[in-house]
């Protein structure tokens, strides 16, 4: 396990909320999330990986019982994670554009008809 | 055989007709030992009858804002849940019909009644019932806390002796602990809960100190501003029977034990003990002091019963 | 009857397809074909429950007949047991009354198409999170059930607020989807396998830090999907601005799928209901979630806000009773979330109908229509009364249960806080009937009419279901409830099921111990007997009233002379109707502190949401770290 | 059975409803000290209620002034049969010293028949008593009648 992977994995989380906790700007809060998804993205490959591995991609005659693979499955999650990251990241997008078309600002303070 | 004696039961016993009896000489007791109170003769105890027959003879007015069914039924609504709570309450030993409601299931039969007055004075369409509602509910609100906690407390306490550890919640276990161990009340550790049901009867009832909600001088008798004839006779009725059940749920709960036995001898004796409460709880209290303000009861019911209640609560849990 | 799950899961979301392909031109199409697959859906759940439910067998079903091979379960598994099922049956029902209602509550709205694909959409995410047996495709499914439930909360864009909780929603959601995904991801670390049984087989005694840490998260992501309070704000907001069949469908699906999946978590994967600790923690969420939804509805004076902050609190009590993790509590728990979805399903389909109606549902401009909405009106008081709890109705009885299991559990101020919860959600719908059915109409509503009959039938079918699971609950709990609760506690079942049997044996070394589901109950309550006397008595009084001449009919009908005006100290009748803000003022006043802070802790500014989410999920995985092991 | 105990109800239990049509309070103290201990009048089943719904016998004290003209008309009119009017102290009879101002419309006869009106200003408790009594048998009357 490569420590480097997780340090990077929790400095992206950790930005990510930082950045949805303090920004006012929706359009950043937007960026802050999507730095959450894409830390938990890089957790999810550096879990699947074994180091010295190779990709496995092989047909039955090339699997010799020394081959050693990386887990593909954490590599399948994360196709998944990413689509699922960008619909979000584009239904974001589009309610900042209604938002700014209907309250005429993005600042977090003053998007706030609904409370108590 | 049984239909008959479950028709006895409903209609003429603890039912009805008895109900209704005792609940307006109760009420007759309490006027009456308020008026000897301010050094007046006061009304004949059989007043309430009186007036009862009164409205019965009086005109029924609907007024054109309210909503006809539901102001015509809330009131029978009310009165029957009332008297089928008066066929569970255990005196001595006799129970109507036991294996039917436990305490809980009375707390919240006893709501309805309530339910019936605030609905049937929204259902009037007046501004002045609208505002009693809502200090009818604020009332229900302060007193259900205190409420809760005396009977849980009993619950608590009779579960530990009768049912190894476990809590009960059945009125006939109750009697039979008291049955065994003598009245609950001679148990120090139940005098605070004891206390605390006395000051919640009045607030129950809707009696002077606590009626905020029929206050007649400042809002016109609340939600029963709009009624007249039958109707508010039903609901003079509901008020009166209401008396009664508290009284002898605070009877069966804490001044209950063996009884003598003989049927009759039985019920006299839980009636004239809940004179007794009527006069003690309601009556003095009505005597001595004067018509709270809405924030003032809220503030009273979760400051002093709760108290008292939480008390005598945290006694029985640690075992005495 | 082995494909009937991935059938009816599979129905829905092909509904949403075509609905897209055809249903976009005219109206009927897009109606039909909603109709036919919720319809389908419905009946191949419904015909599950023999099988399921009542011969006790649990079906699986593997996908792309991906079998385990040596005891390694590689495919995505998909296993309905009677507990997945009972939310299944929970989903499906309120997926076909909604529909029903939508079809002319919606008929005001443009663009109907898009409503019923994301409708299509959210219910199969639904179903198919309640039916699956894989950790991972949970996930998916509640990310589409996110997706799905924001475009709705947009529907109608054009609303005050409408984008607003969407774009909160959204935010809340995907931190929410965020936490559950490095849950799942944490827990394949250890065990390099998503299928839950296989999970809760490898998970038994291995409670390793980074398996804690995977549960901390998921508790915390699943507890943000059921709208538990350090994470609700979004919903208020949420169920507001949504059309009123998708909020009923909300609370009766949304935050049912949520706490499906913490009774998931926490009873079959982690088996954590062992630990006194994680009781208490779900107890302790359960309570505050209980008392801040209530006290936050009080204070309200919009009715859908007030009935999404009235959601919240009944969670609260479902959540609170699956935290007394004996047989009682769990089921009082699951009978409470069958009841809540039913009254308050019906709640918002009236709120829905009286939007329809008069084009608002400020408590503080409504008023008098139950002379113009009678049916609306009698049915929201079955649903109010339901609520709260008065006995012949459903509420009380799974309520009374709630309080006999926390108290048996030596829980006396739980107990004591369930009790005042329910007195003041009483007083809160006290305050909504006076304001909007009772009392005076204004002007404008002079011509309100009646609802269409298709939005009134779905309306009765729940408040007859309000009424037939409070009459007869031992039917309901033999038949649904206890089947359900057997399912959660027997956790060696759930697994031998899905990877042979004996599996769990031999992972163990020890066979795994069934738990016995029978409680004894502290007091008794029988509705029918109560019913018989309330009837026996209702005989007695109407035959003396009619003896005495005094019926209904006979009273002269209203002239117009000011006999008949309502007393106003003797002034002429002028518009002065008691409602919204101006009740409860004792309450509100003795409370002032507390009203005020929890005003202000609502904000409404999606950064302070966000901090109450984060704060709350390091709390739990402070707690859980402390704590558990 | 029934009918004659409702019948002998109604004289022993007259509900009051007090209505000030803008007198000096002079009445209205002697209307409140007939209730208290020294002239209790409770113990006939007097109670004063908050409302006209409530009321049988209904009490009005001063002269009409214009503006609580058709407000008397209107609770007179909420009071549900079998009703009597009271007019307490001379002031509704002949509008006593207020006779002849710009703001008084004159005796309550001219707007509402008086069925018992107890003169002096103000009458004396037990007068008010005494005409509570001649009340009660007007109400029978009217309640007979009603049948």
């Amino acid at each position: 396990m490569i420590l480097v992977n997780y340090i990077a994995c929790i400095i992206l989380i950790v930005l990510g909320f930082y950045v949805i906790l303090t920004k006012k700007n929706i359009l950043k809060i937007i960026i802050g999330m999507g730095l959450v998804d894409y830390g938990i993205n890089l957790l999810i490959i550096s879990i699947g990986f074994n180091p010295g591995g190779t990709a496995p991609i092989f047909t039955f005659s090339e699997l010799r019982p020394e081959s050693f693979f990386v887990d593909p499955v954490p590599q399948a999650l994360t196709l998944t994670s990413i689509v699922i990251g960008a619909c979000v990241t584009a239904m974001a997008l589009s309610l900042v554009i209604k938002i700014k078309e209907k309250y005429g600002t993005l600042d977090a303070d003053k998007v706030r008809r609904l409370n108590g | 055989m049984v239909v008959l004696s479950y028709l006895f039961y409903v209609l003429v016993f603890p039912g009805l007709l008895f109900s209704t009896i005792v609940g307006l000489i109760l009420s007759g007791i309490d006027r009456k030992v308020v008026a000897r109170m301010q050094k007046r003769i006061g009304p004949p105890i059989i007043q309430p009858f009186y007036d009862f027959f009164k409205l019965l003879g009086k005109e029924t007015i609907v007024p054109r804002t309210a909503s006809r069914k539901t102001f015509l039924y809330a009131p029978v609504i009310g009165l029957l849940a009332l008297v089928t709570v008066a066929l569970f309450i255990p005196m001595f030993k006799f129970t109507a019909i036991s294996t039917v409601a436990d305490i809980i299931v009375i707390i919240y039969l006893l709501t309805i009644p309530a339910v019936a007055l605030i609905i049937g004075g929204a259902a009037s369409g007046s501004p002045y019932a609208g505002v009693g509602i809502s200090r009818e509910m604020v009332a229900i609100i302060s007193y259900e806390l205190p409420l809760v906690i005396v009977l849980l407390t009993i619950g608590k306490k009779v579960g530990m002796a009768l049912n190894n550890g476990a809590i009960t919640f059945s009125l006939s276990q109750i009697v039979n602990y008291q049955a065994q161990y003598g009245p609950m009340i001679t148990k120090w550790s139940l005098i605070p809960a004891a206390i605390a049901l006395l000051l919640i009867i009045p607030i129950k009832v809707g009696s002077v100190p606590f009626d905020i909600a029929e206050a007649e001088t400042e809002i016109c008798e609340g939600p029963l501003v709009e009624y007249s004839g039958v109707p508010l006779a039903i609901f003079k009725l509901n008020h009166a029977i209401k008396m009664f059940i508290m009284t002898s749920l605070f009877v069966t709960l804490f001044l209950s034990g063996k009884g003598t036995g003989i049927l009759i001898v039985d019920i006299l004796l839980q009636v004239i003990l809940s004179a007794i409460v009527v006069i003690v709880s309601i009556s003095t209290l009505k005597a001595i002091t004067a018509r709270l303000k809405v924030e003032q009861v809220l503030k009273f019911f979760w400051t002093y019963p709760t108290a008292l209640a939480l008390l005598s609560l945290i006694l029985v849990w640690m075992g005495f | 009857m082995q494909h009937y799950p991935i059938l009816s899961i599979v129905t829905l979301f092909l509904g949403a397809f075509l609905t897209v392909i055809f249903g976009s031109k005219n109206e009927t199409v897009r109606k039909f074909i909603a109709l036919v697959a919720s319809s389908i859906s419905l009946i191949l759940v419904l015909m599950l429950i023999k099988p399921v439910m009542i011969e006790n067998n649990v079906i699986q079903y593997w996908m792309g007949n991906w079998r385990p091979i040596h005891d390694w379960a590689i495919g995505i598994g998909l296993e309905v047991d009677s507990l997945g099922l009972f939310f299944g049956i929970i989903a499906v029902v309120t997926i076909f009354l909604s529909i029903v209602f939508s079809f002319r509550y919606t008929e005001k709205d443009s663009e109907t198409d898009k409503y019923y694909v994301l409708f299509l959409m959210l219910s199969g995410s639904v179903l198919g999170l309640v039916f699956t047996g894989d950790l991972f495709n949970m996930f998916v499914m509640i990310e589409i059930m996110t997706f799905a439930a924001v475009g709705l909360t947009a529907f109608r864009n054009y609303q005050e607020g409408a984008l607003e909780a969407a774009l909160k929603y959204l935010v809340l959601g995907s931190i929410g989807s965020s936490l559950v995904l490095a849950g799942t991801i944490t827990i394949y670390s250890q065990v390099h396998t998503l299928n839950m049984a296989q999970i809760s087989a490898l998970l038994f005694n291995n409670l390793t830090p980074s398996t804690l840490f995977a549960f901390a998260l998921l508790l915390a992501g699943y507890s943000l999907k059921a709208f538990v309070v350090p994470f609700h704000p979004a919903a208020p907001d949420a169920y507001m601005s949504a059309p009123s069949s998708i909020s009923m469908a909300f609370s009766g699906m949304v935050n049912k799928a949520g706490v499906y999946a913490i009774i998931r978590l926490v009873y079959v994967l982690y088996h954590a209901m062992s630990f006194k600790s994680i009781q208490l923690l779900l107890i302790i969420i359960g309570t505050i979630t209980m008392f801040v939804g209530v006290t936050m509805a009080l204070a309200q004076n919009d009715f859908k806000r007030l009935l999404a902050f009235h959601s919240i609190s009944q969670i609260g009590y479902v959540i609170t009773a699956v935290g007394v993790s004996t047989a009682l509590g769990l089921t009082a728990g699951l009978y409470h979330a069958l009841n809540h979805t039913l009254f308050k399903g019906l709640l918002f389909l009236t709120a829905g109908a009286v939007f329809y109606a008069t084009g608002t549902t400020d408590l503080n401009k409504l008023g008098g229509l139950a002379k113009k909405m009678p049916q609306t009106a009698a049915v929201f008081l079955i649903g109010a009364f339901s609520i709260s709890g008065l006995p012949p109705f459903n509420g009380f009885v799974s309520k009374w249960l709630v309080y006999q299991a926390t108290y048996q559990a030596n829980l006396a101020p739980v107990t004591i806080v369930a009790l005042l919860v329910s007195v003041m959600t009483l007083a809160s719908f006290i305050k909504v009937a006076q304001s909007i059915f009772f009392g005076q109409m204004p002007k404008e509503f002079e011509n309100v009419k009646e609802v269409p009959l298709s939005m009134r039938i779905p309306m009765w079918i729940m408040a007859i279901l309000c009424v037939l699971t409070g009459i007869f609950p031992n039917f309901v709990t033999k038949y649904l409830i206890s089947p359900a609760v057997s399912a959660a506690l027997n956790v060696g079942k759930y697994i031998d099921i899905m990877m042979g049997n004996g599996y769990a044996e031999k992972i163990l070394g020890k066979p795994v111990e069934i738990p016995a589901v029978d409680y004894v109950l502290a007091g008794y309550w029988n509705p029918v007997a109560w019913l018989v006397l309330f009837a026996l008595l209702l005989l007695a009084v109407t035959i003396v009233a009619v003896a005495g001449g005094f019926n209904t009919a006979s009273l002269p009908v209203d002239g117009d002379d000011s006999k008949y005006e309502v007393f106003f100290g003797g002034e002429a009748n002028e518009y002065s109707h008691v409602k919204g803000n101006d009740l409860f003022w004792g309450l509100k006043y003795d409370l002032r502190h507390y009203f005020g802070f929890m005003h202000d802790a609502h904000s409404g500014i999606i950064n302070d949401y966000a901090l109450w989410a984060i704060f709350t999920t390091t709390i739990f995985i402070v707690y859980i770290f402390l704590l558990v092991p | 059975m029934l009918k004659e105990l409702i019948a002998k109800s109604f004289e022993k239990s007259p509900w009051l409803f007090h209505l000030n049509t803008g007198s000096c309070n002079g009445c209205d103290i002697e209307i409140v000290s007939v209730i208290t201990p020294r002239y209790d009048a409770e113990r006939m089943g007097f109670k004063l209620t908050g409302t006209p719904r409530h009321a049988d016998i209904v009490l009005v004290t001063g002269p009409i002034t214009s503006q609580s003209k058709d407000r008397l008309i209107r609770t007179l009119a909420q009071v549900p049969d079998p009703k009597v009017v009271v007019a307490i102290g001379s002031c509704p009879r002949s509008t006593n010293v207020f006779n002849g101002s710009y703001s008084v419309e004159g005796p309550l006869d001219k707007y509402v028949p008086i069925d018992v009106s107890v003169a002096g200003c103000p009458p004396k408790p037990e007068a008010i008593i005494d005409g509570l009594a001649k009340a009660i048998e007007i109400l029978k009357e009217k309640r007979r009648a009603m049948k």
